[in-house]
């Protein structure tokens, strides 16, 4: 374009095809944040992503850097016999509510009380996603589901897990942090806690998650945009952002 | 003897609805049938289609791998179904959303411009009672009676003007074929 | 809805349905394709019936478990999942089979292994039959080819489970479970008996436990036997199977569930053509038909075994059959659904090579 | 005018986060279908009021849109 | 005995039979606590207990209430299952650490976060006393076990888990607390902590559990003294006694 | 330790210490009794071996799946443990076929089912052989009698799953694992070969991804084809069996592991008393030696399977011989370990009868 | 005399932890093995310090210890 | 032939010690050996107990239902095992701790009082090496130059004195029933 430069354009490593996510789906934002923050960082040699049985099974289609499919909720299990293996590679896994709140809670714990030098990209949509839209441990006291048509019952189905703040007392944390995509400016935040939590890793200070609330149009049953204003001012007060812990190590 | 059709289309168009009422329908006629959706891909795409099949005999597959009948309410579904049509099938198309010509010159097509019709009976999501209509006297799997009794019971309780708009949209899309 | 009326169901909200009429009080699961249905569905149901119990489980370990703790209550209880969700269970479903808990698990099998896909498929009959679990047991399997079959086995399977204290596995894929067919509904059990083993409590009583771990080898000898003498009961009075077109056949089909309904719709085009192919169609995968198989045998040559598997069923055929009569696999395995038509061709081709040969 | 942006329309799913960021109103819904049934969002070159902010491409889920700057 | 008058015996819900447990084991205490609260509670005929895969493993043959046993690390699922069927009983499962703290751990947290009214009673023993002494998620770092020769590691092993403090965040939790059965003293508050717990379910409050320091001499390999010494000395200052958390609720 | 020196070892060292010395890098495990003395003495060994990865995982479920991790980055790993544990292995080892990701599972087998006990037992036969998870998939088995075997095979095991890419699972019991017997090692690997398929991050070139999701039924099927072919090669060229005194025998004993030793032990002791009976035993479980002992059928008209078990393995003798001998069960499950002087007892009572027959 | 306790010594493991407990030096190991071979604990019967307070009982992980005290 | 002992006793008194020493020398020996301990029960008992078989010709069980040696440390050992042993087999007590006769009269019966004599000896611990020194006198399973060859092996690096006292205990034994 004459007399303009590009400021902004598909970042490098986010493979130029169509991808599979609903409209206004919150997880190819945090696909494109992923490929920026890995040429950001230069590791795409070096990274390796373990996806999930969820929405974002498919990733290793559109990020290019190179991937083992998990079976449901063992994502942290496989990354730890990564990267007990391959100990200078950047290896993180992604995850939804339901593969790491629901069936994967004690490889998460686990992974992260021993401290395993990976990053764990949690992507909290409040649902089930791939099966439909089912229950997860992060829905919302009230919400409907498929599994609650009622909605969520805190008696018979328990609050809302909050694994950020769950899992800081473990000392094998070294950073935690929960941030949404619901708006240009929590998505640059969002991005901005990737790229510290690839770092932590990179320093090998300890496990490293960021919890990003994620829009799931399909399920909630509302318009992209009322999804984001659903984060906004359903979620967020059940779901506070911010960093909820970042450990200091002293540098080495 | 088994007739199969295959209706497809939009997620939001009332595909699966379509097909629940003509299986419906056939039961109540006493015949075998089966409907058979396409289900819950573990990965989310934009269409749906299902497959009724009715006859006088035990239905074996659920399937159509060689349709009688195909209804296609947007351009995707003509690509992705109509070679599988039978020869000699027959091919119903609404013309609203499918631009393009069936390139098979060995079936039947009828072409009904089932959105606008609807808008002009004021209400666009009728798009698929006109076409069921439209399918009711193309094809002979079921009488229109046991139809319009299948709507009237579903819709009924819901709303009574919702029921009368649907049968209404019902005869215009068979009328349309007279 | 009216008596023996007839309704047109999908098949994961027939089997829910079935299962609340036979008195199932609790259902435990968790989310996985192609059954969502199923557990959407007694969600919505449970919340009106009073006095069930719908707990959307953190994993399908932890609802196997506590299908167990609910059937140790003498509850009637079920859960449901599909392939790798039942894989997890294993241990789960070898404890339930040891300490002889009643219930039933609905498998709506898919492509596998692995995650593999959604699609229609026939490969986990080893696990059902032979026990994914670890140790010497047996579940009841059943195998529902239609609808309305689906409903009245779901029902039976409760009974069945009960009577024998069993886990009873209802298989299925994600065919039968989206499909709609029209089905009459049996009446909703009322009056269960009382199951005097339960562990509710040891009230005035003395205190009772169930338990698997036998440490010494003569106790879990003879609790091995004394399945292993109720796993012959049930091989002598429930196997239960389905000849179509067999009285003059030279070539007989052999296939279940979904497999089985193409086949059927094959044969009949071959009678059509001429050709004298029957078909036989296991209800209970275990215990399996092998009488009836067998009894085949004795006019039939040649069973061609049809599985939407690499081959599994197939060896039970063998086993039944034990060289009496030729046994041949036509398997088709990661969620490939042939068509009648399809497997038509190749059944003739094989009857004409047979034809040919004799 | 400052910015203006490029969207790939064919990939656009129509979703209207880009529009819902865009402080100056520069996209709207476009009237034609792309290939995947949608309508896809259209720059809107009349508007003339784009700053080429990139709150748009930040937003927009399918990362097709590409953002571009008056030279300084 | 003339002129004298019993003021303790054996209590009457701890069957007359002896024990498989070692010599100065703190199972067969804890065994008996739960007899003389099940007794003061009255609550004998509709106590269930849940035994572990564990040393505890034959609690049915000692203590006198209903029992099913439970697969490794999954007796609050099956207490689940129980008690949505028997809302009326008193419905407890018996831990050790392996198993509530490992393999049980998924299992555990839901149950607790769903506010499930059932009582574990944790057995912290810090190994895996049944199978011969490996490191326990409760393991002090620097223990020698069988599978940590040379101590445990934190950076490889991790710290171990404070699983009373770790549970307190969670809404389903009402009673909370950590005992231990060294000295008379400390076994009379373990009594009264169990007794705590099981009124937290007769009130249907939510779930209680009461984690209890317990000496292992055989895989410690320490006499029965110097076992409630390193308790005293070593586990305590990691493990701090006291009521964790208790939810104060309305009368109803 | 000097080359080629015997040296006296439990059975569970002796596997451990051939796995390292095949150039296992990687042990990931839970306890479990009766095989606590490899994940033992892997901890102890491997505190010593630079580069080497001893992790003891919160559950088997965890350590399948680090297993599954370990293995997608090339390195030789392994995992082990007793029945119970290993059910809960089984969707993990459905993936581990699926990616085709090498790897050695060593199963000490104990009575079952539920918790059962510890005692040697031989009823997760069904489970190794058929898969006790989902799919069609196949794993190697193997079945070591002796120490020196057990050695043998499981350096031999690592160079199977990498050949094949496919999980190996080493079979034993509490017998096998518990005793000591004198064992040559063998030594230790070197230079293994780099696995190019192998998931390290991609470097320079373009990036890659193992998975076992295969939405498109056509691409499923033609990798479970895949699969198939790579099995038929294997049970083409891997099944490892010994037959003893079976020249001239008239009946044949088939048994495996510690049941094949006690076997042996009966057979002799009748071949003492001039009976003509001969021991078939299996080395390989899958694939099942069923050529090797259909050879035999020619000459031999009956088989007799002792197993530890209510009866799994003769399923495959039976199979294998597809009506051509008589094929009877001597089956104790539960944990019970005959002697050899009882077995002689049965074996010659069976033998007796069949003379008499004839 | 105020207490005295009943230890059944057929089912004590010798533990000690009734000795380490008893602020009386009341119970002592016996010479005299058991039927399951172990030294049993033994009530000092010549001590007569023990005040019935019961601390050895509560402490015993056998639940074999009777305590009795004077009637008042 | 094959030659199998049981020994059994406390879990402390060094019974598994005597049998691994035993299948070492065996082994040193060139002859075909099994050793097999009870194994660690799910649930913990007081006792150990192990077998040794030791024989020119493959070892089929490593299980010995019908021994040829009893050696027992302890009294509930020789309940537990009596009666298994073969007729006309040696039963070998550690009358130190098996004041009990044995009941059966058609095996052959040693006693040694090994405690005292290992407590006048210096260390107490040393009771199970005298008792292997008697074994290897009343058995011929292996000979006794051998076991002090690896005795010397196991406990040179340890501790030479160790494995002075433990020689001396070795050949105490021994010589008790020359
Ligand atoms: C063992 C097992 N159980 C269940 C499933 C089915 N399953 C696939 S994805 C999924 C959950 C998806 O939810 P979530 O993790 O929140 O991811 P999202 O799709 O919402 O991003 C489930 C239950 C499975 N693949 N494996
Ligand atoms: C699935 C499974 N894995 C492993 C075991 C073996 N096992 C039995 S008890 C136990 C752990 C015992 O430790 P803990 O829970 O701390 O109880 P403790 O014996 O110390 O009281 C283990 C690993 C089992 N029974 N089942
Ligand atoms: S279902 Fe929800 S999470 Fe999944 S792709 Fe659609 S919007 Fe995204
Ligand atoms: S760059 Fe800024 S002003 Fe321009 S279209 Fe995008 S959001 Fe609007
Ligand atoms: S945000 Fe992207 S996908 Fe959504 S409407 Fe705008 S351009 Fe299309
Ligand atoms: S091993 Fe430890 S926990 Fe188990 S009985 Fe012995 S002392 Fe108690
Ligand atoms: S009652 Fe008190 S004083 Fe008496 S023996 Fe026991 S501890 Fe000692
Ligand atoms: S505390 Fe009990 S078991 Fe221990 S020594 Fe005293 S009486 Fe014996
Ligand atoms: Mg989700
Ligand atoms: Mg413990």
């Amino acid at each position: 374009m004459k007399g303009m430069k590009k400021v902004i354009g598909r970042p490098k490593y986010l493979k130029e095809v169509p991808n599979h996510y609903c409209p206004g789906c919150g997880h190819s934002i945090i696909h494109r944040l992923l490929a920026e923050v890995i040429e950001e960082l230069d590791i795409r040699d070096r990274a390796i992503c373990i996806p999930p049985c969820g929405c974002a099974v498919l990733a290793y289609y559109y990020i290019d850097v190179d991937m083992v499919e998990a079976a449901h909720g063992r994502g942290t299990a496989v990354a730890t016999g990564m990267k007990r293996c391959l100990p200078d590679r950047v290896v993180f896994t992604y995850q939804g509510d339901g593969d790491l709140a629901a069936i994967g809670t004690a490889e998460l714990i686990h992974s992260a009380n021993r401290g395993e030098s990976i990053t764990t990209i949690f992507v909290n949509n409040g649902v089930y996603g791939m099966t439909g839209g089912q229950m997860a441990p992060t829905t919302m006291v009230g919400q409907k589901t498929t599994t609650t048509p009622k909605g969520r019952n805190s008696v018979t189905d328990g609050p809302p897990l909050k694994m950020c703040e769950f899992l800081s007392p473990l000392d094998g944390t070294a950073f935690l942090a929960r941030t949404s995509v619901h708006s240009p400016k929590h998505i640059q935040k969002t991005k901005k806690a990737i790229r510290q939590a690839f770092q932590t890793q990179m320093n090998d200070e300890g496990f490293s998650m960021v919890e990003i609330l994620s829009q799931c149009p399909s399920n909630w049953k509302l318009s992209s945009v009322d999804s984001c204003r659903w984060i906004e001012e359903g979620m967020i007060p059940q779901f506070p952002l911010g960093v909820v812990k970042q450990r200091q190590t002293e540098p080495s | 003897m088994i007739h199969k059709a295959i209706i497809a289309g939009f997620g939001g168009q009332g595909i699966l609805m379509m097909g629940v009422t003509l299986a419906n329908a056939a039961m109540r006629e006493d015949k075998q049938v089966t409907y058979l959706p396409t289900y819950g891909a573990e990965v989310r795409g934009g269409t749906a289609n299902c497959t009724v099949s009715v006859g006088d005999e035990e239905i074996a597959s659920p399937i159509a791998s060689n349709p009688d009948y195909l209804v296609v309410m947007n351009a995707p579904s003509l690509h992705k179904f109509q070679s599988i049509l039978r020869k000699g099938g027959h091919c119903l198309v609404n013309t609203s959303l499918v631009h393009e010509k069936s390139i098979r010159q060995d079936v039947k097509v009828y072409e009904i411009a089932a959105s606008e019709m609807a808008e002009e009976l004021g209400d666009l999501r009728a798009a698929n009672m006109i076409v069921l209509g439209s399918f009711l006297k193309i094809s002979s799997m079921v009488k229109p009676e046991t139809v319009l009794e299948i709507v009237d019971e579903t819709f009924r309780r819901k709303s009574p003007e919702v029921m009368e708009r649907n049968k209404e949209a019902l005869w215009a899309g068979y009328r349309f074929f007279e | 809805m009216k008596k023996n009326e007839k309704v047109l169901l999908r098949g994961s909200e027939a089997i829910g349905e079935a299962a609340l009429r036979a008195g199932c009080r609790c259902y435990f699961g968790y989310p996985i394709t192609p059954q969502n249905e199923l557990p959407e569905y007694m969600a919505r149901r449970m919340a009106e019936l009073p006095g069930t119990v719908f707990l959307q489980s953190e994993s399908e370990l932890a609802g196997i478990n506590m299908v167990y703790g609910a059937s140790a209550t003498g509850t009637r209880v079920m859960t449901s999942s599909s392939s790798p969700g039942v894989s997890l269970m294993q241990e789960g479903i070898s404890y339930l089979a040891a300490c002889e808990f009643p219930s039933v698990i609905v498998n709506i099998v898919r492509g596998g292994p692995g995650l593999g896909n959604i699609a229609p498929a026939q490969s986990d009959y080893f696990q059902a039959t032979r026990g994914g679990g670890h140790g010497d047991y047996r579940c009841i399997v059943l195998a529902p080819a239609y609808l309305q079959e689906a409903v009245d086995l779901t029902y039976r399977a409760f009974d069945l489970a009960d009577e024998y204290r069993i886990p009873v596995i209802l298989i299925g894929d994600g065919m039968m479970g989206q499909m709609m067919e029209p089905v009459v509904l049996p009446e909703f059990r009322k009056d269960l008996p009382a199951k005097e083993w339960a562990i509710t409590g040891a009230g005035k009583g003395p205190s009772r436990f169930v338990r698997s771990l036998l440490l010494d080898v003569h106790v879990e000898e003879a609790h091995n036997w004394k399945l292993y003498r109720k796993y012959q009961r049930i091989e002598r009075r429930e196997p239960q199977s389905e000849s179509y077109a067999t009285e003059d056949a030279d070539m007989v089909v052999v296939a279940y569930g979904t497999a089985a309904r193409i086949a059927k719709g094959a044969v009949r085009r071959l009678r059509d053509k001429g050709m004298k192919v029957g078909l036989f169609r296991p209800i209970t995968l275990w215990p399996f038909p092998s009488k009836a198989v067998a009894r085949l045998a004795e006019s039939v040559g040649k069973f061609l075994v049809f599985e939407m598997s690499m081959g599994q069923m197939v060896e039970d055929v063998k086993l039944a059959l034990n060289g009496k009569a030729e046994v041949e696999l036509y398997g088709r395995p990661g969620g490939v659904v042939v068509t009648p038509v399809e497997l038509s061709r190749i059944l003739s081709r094989r009857y004409n090579a047979m034809q040919h040969e004799a | 005018m400052k910015g203006t942006i490029l969207i790939k329309k064919a990939m656009c799913k129509s979703c209207g986060l880009c529009i819902e960021a865009c402080p100056k109103g520069s996209i709207f819904i476009s009237k034609k279908i792309n290939e995947k049934s949608y309508f896809p969002a259209e720059f809107d070159k009349k508007n003339n009021e784009c700053t080429g902010c990139g709150l748009c491409a930040v937003m927009c889920p399918e990362a097709i849109i590409e953002v571009y700057r008056e030279k300084k």
